[in-house]
């Protein structure tokens, strides 16, 4: 049996002690990247879209270019389209397409394959990007006039086309995609206009992506990036540490910041990235039924306590305005932290601790609510736990109860719950047409003056106009919030500043998109990419050497007690037996 | 026979269910959350319609029960793609993963395991015993990370995830090492978590066979103690050690799936922790149907194996 | 189990005449056994084995009857079905007039009460984990007869009866603190406490050493003689039926193939099988250490003539109360390597 | 007749750290080329625990005490490192051990399992080995188409006969049974014991053969050892060990035997319980359960001595000084 | 004897952490649900263990944890045991066509796919402990039962059971009393077994955070040490490690426990056996006759 041990040790041995993969290269032309993404979302078509971790449209637009440059920057920068004119009241546009791009296969990019999009969008099955035609704005019509020229009709004033709708919505090939009927069964590669091509998936491992040399703007700077998916947070920082990968979608935690921040070339970039984390609740359910009530509880909340505790600091705090304080849309508004007034508020309510058990009561109930947090996120159940015992100060029970995301989502579609904690995603907290929309699809939001300036927003011709509109909107939540909006997280990334350092923190966006990785890009939005000069080298911690030395001395005085025990019992021998 | 054929048909119906059981249905995940209250019926039916979920239940499991004589098992409400493609597009890695697993831990478990029985009562024995019963009770996942940060972090030898190296290019053996590399950790792991259950039963098998009469036998014959505990001790006490393995490889596929989430290993188990997850049904039951017909596969084999290597079990009237 | 070339001794079925009865004795039998069938595994199916064929004898109050056989013969099946513990069994068993066969599981446990049944394996027969005490009084426990105080002294007597005295030095201790004998005597002590009219002994002393034997063979004929309970006792050993037993009853392949009074058996064996057994044990029984006095067998050599291999003889009376299952002329005994093969 | 085997001082104790207990104590025996040696006693007695000490098996915590010595053919078999012992059995030693009905390994055919120990000892192939199993199973009277089968296809007689015809397979000096016919029939029984005489016969078989059944031995035996508690307590020609009984012990297991001839007498049993070796009384063994026992033999341990021409006990009984 | 030395470890071992999961609130130095440190605290006099991501203490949660686990072993334990030894002992004394069906059920159980069914059941039933423990107990059952089966089989072949029915005791009196003794030293093995099957269980699906995160237990410590990259900084010392030794360490307690019960019932796995067996099972003549019951 020996022999056979010591063979398998020793194939095991030569395994282990040869180098892992993983160079990095010092070029500014970079031939390849390797970027360690935390989910797959499948074959990265605008189809294949789902939930969050892990980045969809960013790598979606990878592949696809959209009309216009993006939809969280200030003014509207012509991408796929070189112009968009509005007629006087804004219902129609006339978009000019950029000449001489072609698809991915060699096909030429027309005003076609645009009117196809949009129709295949509204007509369609529901995607995330759907609703942006069918629903806000309503696009009446997009048709061709020529080859270059489309035409876009909505049913109402829709101000904000070129700087959201056409920045966000992808564009899709007519010629391969008029013969798919069913887009979510849809799986070849996708074929776009983008910088890079797919060239590879394989279902949860990775995705490899080669640039497109004939790109409209000009070859990207990375020749190839390989994406492998790791789920698991730890293996992915740990790769990154190990340089195995060159940097990773996923946002530094707070809690490795100090330790990433140390290791040599990885570098840390707030990336801007539109997050935050804020619980929904069911109006319908009372007492959320009350508005008083509901606003008790915001005012309960101690938000700084939150950062503090559960972002270490590394966030700011939530605003009643909902949207996102970096966003073009956000109007400051600040949320009140006073829990003596919310016992004032509650107690003038008529919500008291009737039978002096240290819980209010409401209509003979004792107030007791229950939020539903997603089990697989430890931050937003530690942020339930904390906001258990704020509340219970003013006398209001809470009990989170942890769900798996199917459940969860089941729950909060079914309306079965109370409180629900909730991601907020770029999509939702930077664009303000989603954000309307949303406000009565997700938040069930609805107070008469609201619904009164939703419809002059929906009437409005000029950007202006809207902003004004929202800026109202937005004030109207300080009293009567859609949401309690808890924190703003920051959203650190880190990278490996040998391999690649032209990222481009994008509002909204984070690193990780197209526009790092296109040299104009820095140029067309007016963002500076991260400078090489910070860069601190800093050895190793004293702490892992003593770990080293810890394991290394656990090891050893292992081995030495097995050869202990070994001779003893060699030596022991018979004394008076044949 | 028709017992075997009954217990898959249960299985498989029991497959059927349990995933429906669970809250939650896939057009949870299909459609953006903020979009899933306001989308019409229509627009509901259509999602779910292709997937066939939204024909009445009877009709879906007599879909799939015949889905399953004709190798169809639907398409994966996530991926959309063919849920026999996924599995067997899995299938491999796992097979790999556990069966190398189940090798290594059984030459290492069951090599202990027999020497330990065959030299009893040193000072070793408690030892060994101590230290393989210890491996046995450490969770896999923990083992897993541990061995995780001491290669890949602290020692950096070894690749953090996946089981196919990056650069999906070239082939030959270079390709065959970087998968090695890949499945170093997570065979490992799960080769740790074995091996001391193997240990147990290797020693506790041979023990027993050595404890026999006609061992006592074999020696008087003169043959010597080496060929008495290889030829005849280890020989007989392989025939339990295995069933046990055959029977228990049935069920390992599903067992990885911790190890597999820890180093992102696309094996069936992380298919099916997300699929439960995504409440993915025809991936669920596909995978789940996989598993049934392989524990029952194994334990079939196992019966029919067993008179192979054991005549006392050939005729038909021993039970 | 028995080839073809042995059909001869086995008997198609015997008349329905109460014929097997012992003529020295009057009234009616005790346990009547009539044209007793038991097969196991399924019917029809290749695994079926039909363990007895065809069986009748009878047991008078306070007889004992000797059942002889080979492993295999089918005696514990009798046994076993005389107690109702065997399903497939048909034919008729009757237990001082009463028909047990087809009796629900609830009245045979009421019958069960007048039977008792003693195993060969003293170390296996006695629950480990009950005291002498309530391994004896357990029967009386599930019939629920007597009070504490009565159990408790029946108990004692019974240890008494069996030598296992004093009983109060045995009544708290577990079966693995006693030796082989010991137990044995309490499986005995056990089947005496319910005073039952009928007592099968299966093996009861085949696995004791030579030098206990004999005490529990005086026990059960001491216990026979003072309560007229009746035995079937089922053994192996021709020399210890001998000294026990009143009639002996031959078992070959699930057939009685001779019955008749001990001392006529012994001396006067006329089916072939029966004095096969009876070379045996000469063969094996060593040298008398006095002169040997009487009768010595000798064996008239011959074959076997083929008409055996298709007939399946009946038993007939060929002396008062001697039957024998077969009807050569000349009961020859077979040819050794036929039977040689069939080890 | 020479000598074949001589045992002298042979002890074998079973030491637990709570207690030790002599199974053999002090056990001298001797046999002649030719003969068959017949060793009888009941149930712990420490007949099987001879048997194993003679094949040098014992396991722990069983041990043989060093200062006896076994010579086979004048070698002291103790003396060699256990090394050398496995080229011994089967060749010098045989063992026909106590269950014929475990004693073969379950999964491999008997004639093979012949065989592995034919090509051990002789270096011979795989076919010549199996050509030299089957002629050994013919001549034990096994059929050849039976050669192949495995144990559990075989009765019980015939795996006694493949197991008889193991031990003789390499024609060994001194074959060792132990309970060769106990579990059997008593037809097969009377076969057994016949092959063993015939073999004795034809091959000029020495043997030891042990059984608590003193019929059995008596029958085929050339010289008989009684045993108890351990210890030898009488020795002599098998015929005049069973037509004068010394030893109380003795006499009470001929006393004990039921007769097939003569009139049906009471038998008589042997009072008391079988010797617990854990709780040995002081002085004789036997004294508990001994009828003649006397004052002496509370404090006296009998030693075996000759006690007529060719016979010896041990009972104070026989000691000269008691013999007046 | 090497059983029993394991055996005395284990019950030494376990004996500790039931020692330390009923004098939790006096063994920890502060409760675990109150935030006492700076969250991420390093190990100081004061938190000998460092402080969690929301400054928790961990040695206090460690301490407390002891109870979860150990109540989930031990009632998933008894249910599954009770459970398993109801089916065994039924299928195994009456065999025939309920034994057909109960063992076809057993199979089923086997056959279905363990960690992946727990997955779906929790998230169906919610995510409490005593869903936990239900739906561990009614997945774990089966094999115990299958193993008691097996020995009920040959138990009920033994004589005293035979004797039994021959005196006319009814089956339940023959399962209570003849039965169940001569198994209980299995069914203890048993129970061991499947509380050490349930601790790990109870921790694999707490570290996938399929668990409720508010009961300290040691999967949940090291869920959350995992999901706050513990794994990644020194913490994994004070906080990745003792958890898992703890899961370890009762685990391998049971697992020695039970290894010692059921050297007890199987002497052949002892390393040595005591002489007074040797010389017993050695000299006892086999049966003689017709000892099979055919």
């Amino acid at each position: 049996m020996r022999p056979v041990l010591v063979g398998v040790l020793g194939l095991l041995m030569l395994i282990v002690l040869s180098p892992a993969t993983g160079g990095a290269q010092q070029t500014q032309e970079v031939e390849r990247l390797t970027i360690a993404t935390e989910a797959d979302k499948g074959n990265l078509t605008p189809y294949s879209f789902r939930p969050p971790p892990g980045l969809h449209s960013e790598l979606t637009n990878l592949i696809h270019d959209t009309l216009f440059l993006d939809p969280y920057t200030e003014e509207p920068i012509p991408w796929l389209a070189t112009e968009a004119t509005p007629n006087s009241d804004a219902t129609t546009w006339t978009v000019t397409l950029r000449d001489g791009v072609t698809w991915h296969d060699g096909e030429e990019f027309t005003a076609e394959d645009v009117a196809f999009t949009y129709e295949y969008y509204k007509e369609g099955p529901a995607n995330r990007y759907s609703h942006h035609a069918s629903e806000v704005p309503v696009i009446e019509s997009a048709e061709a006039l020529d080859a270059s020229t489309v035409e876009f009709t909505c049913e109402q004033p829709c101000p904000t086309l070129d700087l959201i709708t056409l920045a966000d919505l992808p564009i899709l090939p007519k010629h391969i995609w008029e013969n798919v009927d069913d887009p979510q069964t849809y799986t070849d590669l996708p074929v776009g206009t983008g910088p890079y091509k797919l060239v590879e998936y394989v279902e949860d491992q990775s995705y490899r992506f080669e640039a497109n040399e004939d790109y409209f703007l000009g070859p990207p700077t990375v020749q190839e990036i390989e994406m492998p998916i790791v789920p698991d947070p730890s293996s992915m920082f740990l790769a990154l540490e190990s340089g195995q990968v060159d940097t990773v979608t996923r946002n530094v935690p707070p809690e490795l910041e100090e330790r990433l921040g140390e290791t040599e070339n990885v570098e840390l970039v707030e990336g801007n990235r539109f997050s935050s984390i804020f619980y929904r609740f069911n109006a319908e359910r009372p007492p959320l039924d009350q508005q008083e009530f509901r606003r008790a509880l915001d005012m309960a909340i101690d938000r700084q306590e939150l950062v503090d505790t559960v972002l270490l600091g590394s966030g700011r705090v939530g605003s009643p305005s909902f949207m996102h304080p970096d966003s073009e849309w956000y109007r400051p508004e600040d949320a009140t932290f006073d829990p003596e007034q919310a016992q004032t508020i509650l107690d003038e309510a008529g919500i008291t601790d009737t039978d002096g058990d240290g819980i209010r009561e409401s209509d003979g109930e004792p107030v007791s609510l229950s939020v539903i947090v997603p089990a697989n996120d430890p931050q937003q159940i530690r942020t339930a736990e904390l906001i258990t015992q704020q509340l219970e100060e003013i006398g209001v029970e809470l009990q989170v109860e942890s769900l798996d995301p199917g459940t969860l989502s089941q729950r909060q579609n079914a309306r079965d719950f109370e409180l629900a904690s909730f991601q907020g995603v770029p999509h939702l907290l930077g664009d303000p047409t989603q954000m309307i929309e949303s406000l009565e699809s997700l938040l069930f939001y609805s107070n008469p003056e609201y619904e009164e300036l939703k419809s002059e927003w929906f009437q409005a011709s000029t950007v202006e106009q809207q902003s004004e509109l929202l800026s109202e909107i937005q004030a109207l939540f300080v009293d009567d919030p859609p949401a309690f909006t808890l924190y703003y997280p920051d959203t650190k990334y880190a990278y490996n500043s040998s391999a690649y350092d032209g990222w481009l923190p994008a509002e909204g966006h984070g690193i990780h998109h197209k526009w790092s990785l296109i040299p104009e890009a820095s140029e067309m939005m007016g963002i500076e990419r991260v400078s090489q000069s910070s860069t601190l080298e800093e050895n190793a911690s004293g702490g892992r050497a003593a770990v080293y030395a810890l394991v290394g001395a656990g090891v050893i005085a292992l081995l030495a007690l097995a050869v202990l025990l070994w001779r003893r019992s060699a030596r022991k021998t018979d004394d008076d037996q044949i | 026979m028709a017992q075997y054929a009954l217990v898959v048909l249960v299985a498989v119906s029991l497959n059927f269910a349990i995933p429906r059981l669970a809250p939650g249905t896939p057009i949870d995940y299909l459609v953006p959350s903020e979009q899933v209250a306001t989308i019409t019926p229509e627009q509901r039916e259509r999602v779910l319609a292709q997937f066939g979920l939204e024909k009445p239940l009877a009709e879906q499991y007599w879909l799939y029960l015949t889905g399953i004589f004709q190798g169809d098992l639907g398409y994966s409400t996530q991926q959309g793609r063919p849920v026999v493609d996924m599995l067997l597009e899995r299938l491999p890695w796992t097979l790999v993963l556990v069966r190398g697993a189940i090798t290594l831990s059984l030459i290492i478990g069951a090599g202990a395991g027999f020497l330990s029985a065959a030299r009893r009562g040193g000072r070793m024995e408690v030892g060994g015993l101590a230290f393989f019963m210890f491996l046995d009770s450490m969770p896999p996942f923990w083992i897993g990370m541990l061995l995780l940060v001491l290669f890949s972090g602290y020692l950096n030898l070894l690749p953090v995830f996946g089981a196919l190296p990056l650069t999906g290019a070239g082939g030959g053996f270079g390709l065959t090492f970087e998968v090695a590399q890949r499945l170093v950790l997570p065979l490992l792991t799960l080769t740790l978590v074995r091996a001391g259950w193997l240990f147990l039963v290797a020693r506790s098998s041979l023990a027993g066979e050595l404890s026999e009469d006609y061992i006592v036998m074999a020696e008087a014959k003169g043959l010597s103690r080496r060929r008495v505990v290889l030829g005849h001790g280890v020989r007989n006490a392989l025939l339990p050690l295995m069933t046990a393995v055959a029977v228990e490889a049935g069920t390992v596929v599903g067992g990885a799936t911790v190890v597999e989430t820890v180093f992102s290993y696309p094996g069936l188990g992380r298919l099916i922790y997300e699929s439960v997850l995504s409440r993915d049904y025809p991936v669920l039951q596909g995978a789940f149907l996989l598993l049934a017909v392989g524990v029952i596969a194994a334990n079939f084999l196992a019966d029919l194996l067993y008179p192979i290597i054991d005549p006392r079990t050939r005729t038909a009237d021993v039970r | 189990m028995a080839g073809r070339q042995l059909a001869c001794f086995i008997t198609k079925r015997t008349g329905s005449r109460s014929l097997t009865d012992d003529p020295q004795r009057s009234g009616p039998p005790l346990l009547e056994v009539r044209d007793l069938n038991v097969r196991f595994g399924a019917r029809g199916r290749s695994g079926e084995v039909t363990a007895v064929r065809g069986l009748s004898f009878s047991i008078a109050p306070g007889e004992i009857l000797g059942l002889i056989g080979e492993s295999g013969s089918g005696k514990t099946t009798v046994a076993r079905a005389v107690m109702g513990l065997v399903r497939s069994a048909t034919g008729s068993i009757r237990l001082q007039g009463r028909e047990m066969l087809g009796l629900s599981e609830r009245e045979l446990r009421k019958v069960r009460r007048r039977l008792h049944l003693i195993f060969q394996d003293p170390y296996d027969s006695l629950h480990p984990g009950m005291r002498i005490r309530e391994i004896v009084e357990e029967a009386m426990k599930i019939h629920r007869t007597g009070d504490r105080a009565h159990r408790t002294a029946t108990v004692s007597a019974a240890l008494e009866d069996v030598g296992l005295t004093p009983s109060s030095r045995f009544i708290e201790r577990y079966p693995y603190q006693l030796s082989g004998g010991q137990r044995q005597r309490v499986a005995i002590a056990r089947a005496m406490v319910l005073d039952p009219a009928l007592v099968l002994a299966d093996e009861p002393t085949s696995m004791l050493d030579l030098s206990l034997r004999s005490g529990i063979l005086e026990i059960l004929k001491r216990h026979r003689d003072t309560s007229g309970t009746g035995y079937l006792f089922i053994t192996h050993d021709l020399a210890l039926a001998r000294h026990l037993c009143d009639r002996i009853a031959v078992m070959f392949g699930g057939k009685l193939v001779e019955l008749g009074p001990t001392e006529a058996v012994i001396t006067n064996p006329l089916h072939p099988y029966t004095k096969l057994l009876l070379q045996a044990v000469e063969e094996l029984a060593p040298p008398a250490p006095q002169e040997p006095g009487g009768y010595r067998v000798s064996y008239p050599s011959g074959r076997v003539k083929e008409c055996c291999a298709t007939i399946d003889p009946e038993l007939q009376e060929i002396a008062p109360g001697h039957y024998v299952a077969c009807d050569q002329d000349d009961r020859s005994i077979p040819d050794k390597s036929l039977l040689e093969k069939e080890e | 007749m020479s000598t074949l085997l001589e045992v002298r001082g042979l002890n074998t104790v079973y030491r637990t750290p709570a207690e030790t207990v002599r199974a053999v104590d002090g056990v001298d025996l001797t046999v002649e080329r030719g003969e068959i040696l017949g060793v009888v006693g009941e149930s712990g007695s420490g007949k099987t625990t001879l048997v194993m000490s003679l094949m040098r098996l014992i396991k722990p915590p069983g041990r043989i005490l060093k200062g006896g010595e076994m010579l086979l053919d004048g070698e002291d078999l103790f003396r060699l490192p256990r090394s050398e012992m496995p080229a011994r059995r089967g060749q010098d030693l045989a063992l026909i051990p106590q269950s014929a009905m475990h004693a073969l390994n379950p999964v491999i055919p008997v004639d093979r399992q012949i065989a592995e120990g034919i090509s051990v000892h002789q270096g011979v192939g795989r076919k010549a080995a199996m050509r030299t199993a089957r002629e050994r199973l013919r001549e034990v009277g096994i059929l050849p188409e039976r050669h192949n089968a495995y144990p559990h296809e075989l009765s019980g007689g015939m795996r006694q006969r493949c197991i008889i015809a193991m031990a003789i397979a390499n024609e060994p000096k001194l074959v060792i049974a132990d309970e060769p016919v106990s579990g059997l029939d008593v037809v097969v029984q009377a076969r057994i014991l016949r092959l063993i005489s015939e073999l004795k016969e034809s091959r000029g078989l020495s043997m030891i053969l042990v059984s608590h059944d003193l019929p059995t031995v008596a029958k085929i035996c050339d010289r008989i050892m009684v045993m108890y508690a351990g210890r030898i307590v009488e020795t002599g020609k098998a015929r005049a060990v069973l037509d004068k009984p010394l030893h109380p012990y003795t006499r009470a297991l001929v006393e004990a035997i039921p007769q097939m001839r003569g009139p049906r007498q009471p038998l008589q049993p042997i009072p008391g319980d079988p010797p617990d070796l854990h709780n040995l009384p002081p002085g004789c063994n036997f004294r508990p359960r001994c009828p003649a026992a006397f004052v002496d033999c509370k404090m006296v341990d009998p030693s075996l001595e000759e006690a007529e021409r060719g016979r010896k006990a041990a009972c104070l009984l026989y000691h000269k000084e008691n013999r007046k | 004897m090497s059983g029993a030395l394991l055996g005395r470890i284990g019950a030494a071992t376990l004996t500790l952490f039931v020692v330390a999961a009923v004098f939790a609130p006096v063994l920890a130095p502060y409760d675990p649900t109150l935030r006492t440190a700076q969250p991420f605290e390093s190990p100081s006099l004061a938190h000998p263990l460092g402080a969690n991501d929301v400054g928790q203490d961990i040695l206090s949660e460690l301490i407390f944890a002891s109870r979860l686990s150990l109540t989930v072993g031990i009632v998933t334990a008894c249910l599954a045991t009770v459970l398993g030894v109801t089916v065994g002992v039924v299928s195994g004394y009456l065999r025939g066509p309920v034994d057909g069906v109960l063992m076809r059920g057993v199979d089923v159980i086997l056959s279905l796919p363990f960690l992946p069914l727990m997955i779906v059941l929790t998230a169906f039933l919610g995510q409490n402990t005593t869903n936990l423990i239900l739906v561990i107990g009614l997945l774990i059952w089966a094999r115990p039962a299958r193993l008691l089966r097996s020995q009920v089989l040959s138990v009920r072949e033994s004589g005293h059971v035979q004797a039994a029915r021959a005196m006319g005791a009814t089956h339940g009196y023959i399962m209570v009393r003849h039965i169940l003794p001569r198994i209980t030293p299995l069914v203890a093995a048993q129970f061991v077994r499947t509380a050490n099957v349930s601790i790990m269980l109870e921790a694999s699906l707490a570290f996938l955070g399929l668990s409720d995160p508010f009961q300290k237990s040691w999967g949940a410590i090291l869920f959350y040490a995992n999901a706050r990259s513990a794994f990644l900084a020194d913490a994994w010392l004070w906080w990745v490690l003792p958890p898992g030794l703890c899961i370890a360490a009762v685990v391998v307690s049971f697992a020695f426990l039970g290894y010692a019960l059921e050297e007890r019932v199987d002497p052949r796995l002892r390393s040595t056996r005591p002489e007074g067996e040797t010389l017993k099972d050695a000299e006892t003549p086999a049966p003689v006759g017709g000892g099979a019951l055919q």
